[in-house]
């Protein structure tokens, strides 16, 4: 690291937090070309999503999407990651900071550290195991997660007696007493802050009893009971005695939404999810019934597909879903608790069941709180970091940014989405330094090999004993020998060891070995590195196979050594005979088109062209209509209460006024063709006579900001009435000062109007924040209005809360309605002779009285939902789906919100799903940072394990083009055959194993390389 | 497109049952496109029918191999080298392909390997339905782009029968009436009134009904 | 239970699910028998009917493609064409009067370590009941050796 | 009563220190009651707990160790071991039911006959007053006492209790002696739970409220050790009855 402060500008970024915003933010820098370092103070990455057992709404098992990321952080040449760490300090200012951070000593060699597990074994020593949220016990020498990145043991020191057992057992030599903590500065250009939250601790809390009897549990030490990882291997009991339970409730709002015992105001945005993604998974986990209740007190289920989740539990899975609020949990001598509650109505009701989860909710960690006071950046009412909605990722210190749980308590995608937009946020003032700091690795040509037979090198590791151990790795090594093509076999105590890698590399040059066969432990963990090796000794990184004789072995079938020996022989000889067939895949270089295509010139559409600009790069802005501003146009101000239009009409003035953006009004997408980096779009441009004129496009990547509208009610008298307004149509009056609102006396806001109907099944997410924030604005304005709003849930998420209480303080009535009882608006007729004397008169039925009322507004709003806009011919364009209610579909629900499935492709703003202000600008700025990862290169490279077709063999059959489940491959009119884009191409297989002609080939795995396998397995000897 | 089914694996059995060492051969047209009979389903069948020789402990070489087509006597003429080492040859075409093979090798045997249907297309993947029967005189502009002769069951020409109900044929839930759709196509596009004109009784002997028949283009016979 | 036949059984396991839950079983220490052994796909998409029959061909006693769970796959809908193709061969064992149950197709995640080790036992269990694959009971015969 | 009851004891005497002390004592025709029997070793260092359970298994009423006074080890600091040994001994005897009154160290040295043979008279005593050992009701305790101490983790542990606390750990620090007895009792105890519970499963099956029945051990105890027993492999879920899952040793 270079120790030497300077004043001048850096490539270098700092991220603090390597939970999943952390990660997220590192990968899109260090793609961009930035150096990052990422530091966290516990020993691994991974943060609270590698906690968990499944996600919500797909019900994706958390561990499996997170580890690919973890892996690629863990191996990245320009991330550097700083475990065990925390900053001291950051001095200097945006652009050259200098970060003292201090590194614990962790007393394990993470290079030498094979995560044996040796160690763990004879430790003497127990302490909490803090992964399974103490329902476990772990070592004092430790390793959070068998997926950790780094993948290496650490010292707890608090624990440790210092015996020195494990010394004596790791044959790895990885372990150092003599560690101490290390000081070190870092020259950093940004800094963006991903520490994540904590979970609350219900200790507190004397009425829930948490911590008083075992069968209550939080809903973390409950995500740890299901998953498979956990402390009972995925069965669900309950801790006091092991019974599955057969009734379980879930207490939502603990430590959220609680400013009396919990101190804290705010609701935690997840746990509606997560507690109803935790009933329908632990039915799944038993095969008896199990009865799940779910007390709560609204139900948040606001985003994307939340709210047929909700549904789903309820009417599918029969989960009871019961409003109330809980007065205690007394623990019964059978290890069941006994639930008192108060129902909405008022009666008190008792129940018992086998088990309490405790819906608890996220505060940020005190360490984070900490260094934020070291750091200087200002934080709100509840120790989150404060930012501005038109700048939701900015703290309030230059050059600082903040993303994730640690701004607000919020779901994953959020964060993730956060995550890049902080990425793409710091590194906007960086782009002149852009690829200053980053590693290139110097490597030797690739030695040409064709026409060679192959010349198969053997290494067998004995990985200290946890192979050599078990199995004979001798006779192994001896059976290697034996095999066709091998010129070389050896043994090595560790073959991933640094002196092994140089040992292998001289080994590989003087023997000529042309192909590679490592039996250790799994591909999965270290394939790349012995690649590396591999290719540092001029082999192509593809002339590698190996056996899994150590995790897939030695280590399941530890009782019987003869068939693990005898299973290592087949397995290695399976490795040698697909090692036969390998061949060297040669990678591509692709030039990039470093410019950026952006459909609508909404808020959102507008930030990320300027985001692009900002980075340095062209930005083509296209708008169909003949003004820019979507939605915004129409919004007063921002749930905090920024005004709008001054940010809209700034915004507007920058997209104008820089450099890079060309805007094209009045102009449409009619065709594109291309693959990431290098697209080329033809735009048909409405000139004022009405002629059209084309343009071709090139650019490297595509935003689609194509937003949404308000729905136009049908309901509620909307349109028979001046007084009857949408919530938009109330904002734009609110600037007119319009009297309709000045002269209101009593004021109703009707929620859900056409938002969670069984035509549009969504939640509108904005809605119930809007109608809060306009009474209160109603109410500053004519403290005497009587303002009453009408409800199903209010769904004030995050700190949004904090409008809901201020309404209820300042004398707002809430009246909750049932979906099939909806309020009745009538009009009662007026003088006929005069226009619109008519008298609004509305009816609905009181959640509490269980009685109509009969209330005369002279207003009435009407929260209506959002649509997104409709765009059914430019996204068959761009070939991007969208769901059954018209939003587009992302990658991934979870880890790439702003990535289309098909690569260089992304999205932002409504168009996605229906968002506040803040939330646009984020994803805005989010899209930005991943085109940064395609359009800041020169050339991508493309190749390896890729589909290819034989065109001898194609038919032109189609059944590529039909299979394929990206829809990559296309019959080339011209060539005559089927072609798959090696860009584009994800490399599944399942185009190959459908081929009726076997014209498709997947590089490296080969149906010859397949059957060479099988083959090799069967002929034992 | 011709499309066609495999046989069961029974009937291809008792074919070859006294078979020591067989070919199994291809085709990269029609059948390779349906599924049928390329590359893959020579790999399937053989790897099948080494299978049941093993289960049976009965000696079984299977060999495979793909023609360009089977309907070209110049592809057919690129087995020359191998056929003769064979016991029997099992033709993964449609009933062209081993007819083609045995006129050329007239001392080898050669066995179907599947049961030729009809000439049709992929409604889906994986779903092929008839579209022509192949009669010699195309009446298929009558009717808008729809063939009552193949898709018909009783290959009526002037309007449906009884047994049309709700858009379905009497015959099969599955099958669609191509008279129901024929209406609705006309009726849509206002043009019902051409069905009044009666299409007369259709000469069959362009169809199989006359015989084998020859297709001849004088100017593409080399007389040399 | 020494003298018991030792099937040999061979797994198809995608990279993203099956084969790291196996690394977890491993991780985790569980024991399951050796009689599994996987062949890595990146996708149970990749693994063809061809392959399938291989195996079987070559003396498999059982077989089984292990790729994630439904509607999880790593490449959208690849678990989903395996299961279509196992179920397509288990009707062709069926024709050549074999158990169709020694061909099967499982679904499981990456952190279902446990899961993968019952597999491998519940499979090599069955197995062992079905005994040897009729391919194998044969003497084979010189000919049809290759 | 005392009449009736006569204790058997045996004695576990170092060959330098408490031996030659017993000899002295009957060279010098003290007295003291009959039931002691005794086994030389070289030095008490030689006596391993397991030696102690083994002979209350076997039909003895007590243990008596004798050795050098502490810095008058023949072999230095034999003794120290021994100390260290028969504390943890005395815990699991507590912990187990038994109570540490079964066993008793004395230091005496080659003259210190009168002490011996007082030191024998009165554990006789209390032995007797204790009265015999109900070794049909102890089965479980007993055997769980082997296995604990027969565990690596407990023999690791009070054997490198003084190089830790006393001289330098591995950091070159001492170990605090409170953090290390939190250690040592943590472990006994688990061990000791753990070994009442493997001693049940490698029998048969049983489920969490059998074990606590069985053990004495509050259920959540039960559950807690069934816990540790199943990441290290040493007991799995063997199905179940109803909802009740049962716990096997591990195959």
């Amino acid at each position: 690291m270079n120790l030497q402060k300077t004043t001048e500008k850096t490539g270098s970024v700092m991220v603090v937090g390597a939970g999943v915003a952390g990660i997220q933010a590192s990968l899109d820098m260090a793609n961009a070309g930035y150096f990052v370092h990422l530091v966290d103070n516990s020993t691994s990455v991974g943060g609270l999503m590698a906690q968990l057992d499944k996600t919500f709404p797909t019900n994706d098992c958390a561990m499996c999407v997170i580890s690919p990321f973890l892996v690629e952080v863990g191996r990245h040449l320009n991330i550097n990651i700083i475990s065990n760490s925390e900053v001291e300090s950051l001095e200097g200012q945006a652009g050259a900071f200098h970060a003292t951070v201090r590194n614990d000593p962790r007393y394990i060699d993470i290079e030498k550290c094979t995560a044996c597990g040796q160690c763990r074994q004879i430790c003497p020593v127990t302490a909490i195991n803090e992964f399974d949220c103490g329902l476990d016990l772990r070592k004092a020498i430790y390793i959070k997660y068998p997926q950790a990145v780094p993948l290496a043991y650490a010292i707890d020191r608090s624990a440790c007696i210092g015996c020195g057992l494990c010394e004596k057992a790791c044959l790895a030599e990885a372990i150092s007493y003599a560690d101490t903590p290390r000081r070190t500065v870092l020259n950093v250009g940004a800094v963006i802050l991903s520490m994540g939250s904590s979970v609350y601790d219900p200790s507190g809390l004397d009425t829930l009893a948490y911590g008083r009897h075992p069968n209550i549990v939080t809903s973390l030490e409950f995500e740890r009971i299901l998953s498979a990882s956990g402390p009972y291997k995925g069965h669900l009991m309950r801790p006091y005695d092991r019974e599955i339970p057969e009734k379980i409730a879930w207490l939502q709002c603990v430590g959220s939404r609680d400013i009396n015992r919990a101190g804290h105001g705010y609701c935690s945005s997840v746990c509606c999810m997560y507690a109803i993604k935790q009933t329908m998974i632990a039915k799944e986990h038993v095969s008896t019934p199990l009865d799940a209740a779910v007390f709560y007190m609204d139900m948040r289920t606001y985003g994307k597909d939340f709210d047929k989740y909700y549904t789903r539990a309820k009417d599918e899975k029969h989960v009871r879903f019961i409003r109330s609020r809980i007065h205690t949990i007394e623990p019964l001598k059978n290890g069941d608790l006994n639930i008192r509650y108060v129902l909405e109505s008022g009666d008190v009701q008792e129940e018992t069941f086998n088990m309490v989860v405790l819906s608890a909710g996220l505060s940020p960690p005190p360490s984070a709180i900490a260094l934020a006071g070291r750091l200087g950046i200002d934080l709100n009412a509840y120790h989150y970091a404060q930012t501005a909605d038109i700048r939701p990722v900015n703290t309030s210190r230059e050059g600082i940014y903040v993303c994730g749980a640690f701004q607000g308590p919020k779901d994953i995608p959020q964060s993730v989405m956060e995550a890049s937009a902080a990425a793409a946020s710091a590194t906007e003032t960086l782009a002149d330094v852009r690829w200053t700091q980053t590693k290139v690795r110097e490597l030797p040509a690739e030695v040409d090999f064709s026409g060679q037979k192959p010349r198969i090198g053997v290494f067998v590791c004995n990985c200290g004993i946890n192979i050599g151990g078990v199995a004979d790795v001798p006779a192994i090594r001896e059976y290697a020998r034996s095999l066709p093509h091998v010129i070389h076999v050896e043994d090595n105590l560790f073959t991933c060891s640094q002196d092994t890698q140089e040992k292998i590399k001289q080994v590989l040059v003087e023997k000529g070995i042309n192909r590679v066969v490592v039996a250790s432990c799994s591909p999965r963990t270290h394939e790349p590195l012995f690649q590396e090796t591999l290719r540092e000794a001029g082999l192509n990184k593809y002339l590698f196979e190996m056996a899994n004789i150590r995790d897939q072995n030695t280590w399941v079938h530890m009782a019987s050594p003869a068939k693990a020996t005898a299973k290592a022989k087949d397995l290695v000889r399976m490795a040698v005979a697909k090692a036969a067939y390998i061949e060297p895949l040669p990678q591509v270089m692709l030039d990039v088109t470093n410019s950026v295509l952006v459909v609508g010139g909404g808020v959102a559409g507008m930030e990320a062209a300027l985001g692009v600009a900002r980075q340095g790069y062209q930005a083509w802005l296209v708008e169909r209509g003949h003004q820019l501003g979507g939605m915004a146009r129409q919004l007063r101000s921002t749930w905090q209460g920024e005004p709008v239009a001054p940010y809209l009409s700034d915004l507007i003035d920058a997209v104008h006024r820089h450099e890079h953006i060309q805007i094209f009004m009045e102009t449409q997408v009619v065709h594109v063709t291309g693959t990431i980096g290098n697209f080329t779009t033809t735009l048909v441009t409405q000139d004022d006579e009405g002629k059209e004129k084309s343009t071709v496009i090139p650019h490297g990547a595509a935003i689609l900001a194509t937003g949404g509208h308000e729905y136009a009610p049908t309901e509620y008298q909307y349109g028979a009435h001046p007084s009857v307004m949408t919530h938009l149509e109330f904002d734009v009056a609110a600037t007119k000062q319009d009297n309709r609102l000045l002269s209101a006396k009593l004021a109703v806001f009707i929620q859900c109007v056409g938002s969670r109907s069984a035509e549009r099944p969504y939640c509108s997410r904005v809605c119930c924040t809007h109608s809060l924030k306009s009474a209160l604005w109603l109410k500053t304005i004519n403290p005497d209005v009587q303002i009453f709003i009408l409800y199903r849930d209010i769904r004030a998420y995050g700190f949004r809360e904090s409008l809901y209480q201020k309404a209820r303080e300042a004398g707002v009535q809430f009246i909750r309605f049932e979906s099939e009882n909806p309020p009745v608006v009538s009009l009662t007729p007026g003088d006929p002779s005069e226009p619109n004397s008519s008298r609004l008169s509305l009816t609905v039925t009181d959640h509490i009285l269980q009685r109509p009322i009969i209330l005369n507004p002279d207003l009435v709003v009407l929260a209506s939902a959002i649509l997104p806009n409709e765009n059914k011919k430019l996204f068959e364009a761009f070939k991007v789906p969208a769901n059954a209610d018209g939003f587009l579909v992302e990658a991934h629900a979870k880890l790439r919100p702003v990535d289309f499935a098909s690569e260089g492709l992304f999205l932002a703003g409504l168009a996605h799903y229906p968002k506040t202000i803040d939330e646009s600008i984020a994803q805005a700025k989010a899209a930005v940072s991943r085109t940064m990862n395609i359009v800041s290169k020169t050339a991508i490279m493309v190749g390896s394990v890729i589909a290819v077709v034989n065109p001898e063999r194609c038919a032109v059959c189609l059944t590529c083009v039909r299979t394929c489940p990206y829809g990559i491959p296309r019959i080339d009119p011209e060539k005559g055959h089927a072609v798959i884009a090696a860009v584009e191409c994800h490399g599944c297989g399942v185009c190959a194993s459908e081929c009726p002609g076997k014209a498709i080939a997947l590089k490296h795995f080969t149906d010859e390389q397949i059957n060479a396998k099988t083959d090799a397995l069967f002929q034992a000897a | 497109m011709i499309v066609a089914d495999r046989k069961s694996l029974s009937e291809i059995q008792d074919m070859v049952r006294d078979c020591r060492k067989i070919l199994l051969v291809g085709c990269k047209g029609c059948v390779t496109v349906c599924n049928v009979g390329g590359l893959k389903e020579v790999q399937v069948l053989a790897a099948t029918l080494r299978i049941a020789a093993k289960i049976e402990g009965r000696p079984l070489i299977v060999e495979e191999t793909v023609l360009e087509r089977q309907c070209d006597p110049e592809y057919v003429e690129m087995l020359k080298p191998v056929v003769d080492n064979f016991d029997a040859v099992v033709s993964m075409a449609c009933g062209v392909g081993p007819q083609f093979l045995s006129e050329a090798y007239p001392q080898q045997r050669f066995f179907p390997a599947v049961n030729t249907t009809f000439f049709g297309g992929a409604v889906a993947h994986g779903i092929w339905e008839e579209r022509c029967a192949g009669c010699g005189t195309c009446i298929i502009h009558y009717f808008d782009g729809m063939c009552p002769v193949a898709r018909c069951s009783k290959s009526l020409m002037n309007g449906p029968c009884g047994g049309s109900d709700h858009g379905k044929c009497e015959i099969s839930r599955n099958i669609n009436c191509i008279w129901d759709m024929i209406v609705r196509k006309k009726t849509e596009q206002g043009r019902l009134n051409d069905l009044l004109d009666i299409v007369p009784a259709k000469n069959w002997q362009t169809a199989r009904d006359g015989g084998p028949r020859q297709s001849r283009r004088e100017e593409l016979i080399q007389n040399g | 239970m020494s003298d018991a036949f030792e099937p040999t059984i061979i797994a198809f396991c995608c990279k993203y699910c099956a084969y790291a839950a196996a690394d977890l079983a491993g991780s985790m220490r569980l024991s399951y028998p050796a009689n599994i052994k996987i062949s890595q796909v990146p996708c149970t998409g990749r693994v063809d009917i061809v392959h399938l029959l291989k195996a079987i061909e070559d003396g498999a006693d059982g077989v089984y493609v292990a790729g994630c769970m439904e509607g999880d796959c790593h490449f959208v809908s690849g678990n989903l064409k395996a299961l279509k193709r196992v179920t397509c061969v288990k009707k062709t064992l069926a024709e050549l009067g074999m158990e169709p149950e020694r061909v099967e197709m499982f679904n499981l995640s990456s952190a279902m370590g446990p899961r993968f080790a019952e597999i491998a036992i519940e499979m090599t269990d069955r197995i062992r009941k079905l005994g040897p694959s009729p391919v194998r009971r044969q003497p084979q015969p010189e000919a049809a050796a290759e | 009563m005392e009449t009736s009851f006569q204790p058997k004891i045996l004695a576990f005497l170092c060959n330098w220190c408490a031996y030659a002390g017993a000899d002295l004592a009957g060279v010098s025709r003290l007295q003291y009651p009959p039931n002691i029997r005794v086994i030389r070793t070289m030095c008490s260092g030689r006596v391993d707990p397991l030696f102690a359970i083994r002979a209350l298994k076997e039909g003895f009423d007590g243990v008596f160790v004798g050795g050098c006074h502490i810095g008058d080890c023949h072999y230095q600091d034999g003794n120290v071991y021994t100390l260290k040994r028969m504390d943890m001994l005395a815990r699991l005897l507590d912990i187990s039911g038994i109570g540490r009154k079964r066993i008793r160290l004395v230091w005496a040295s080659a003259a210190e006959a009168q002490p011996y043979a007082d030191s024998v008279t009165d554990f006789t005593a209390s032995i007797t007053a204790s009265g015999p050992l109900d070794r049909s009701r102890q089965t479980l305790a007993l055997a769980g006492l082997s296995r604990a101490l027969a565990t690596p983790r407990l023999r690791w542990l009070v054997g490198i209790d003084r190089q830790v606390t006393e001289r330098s750990n591995v950091y070159h620090e001492k170990t605090d002696t409170a953090h290390f007895q939190r250690v040592m009792q943590e472990a006994v105890e688990t061990e000791y739970h753990k070994a009442m519970i493997q001693e049940i499963i490698s029998q048969a099956p049983a489920n969490v409220r059998e074990l606590a029945e069985k053990t004495g051990l509050p259920v959540y105890t039960v559950s807690l050790r069934l816990n540790d027993l199943e990441r290290n492999a040493q007991a799995e879920l063997r199905g179940h009855e109803g909802r009740t899952p049962r716990f096997a040793a591990a195959a």
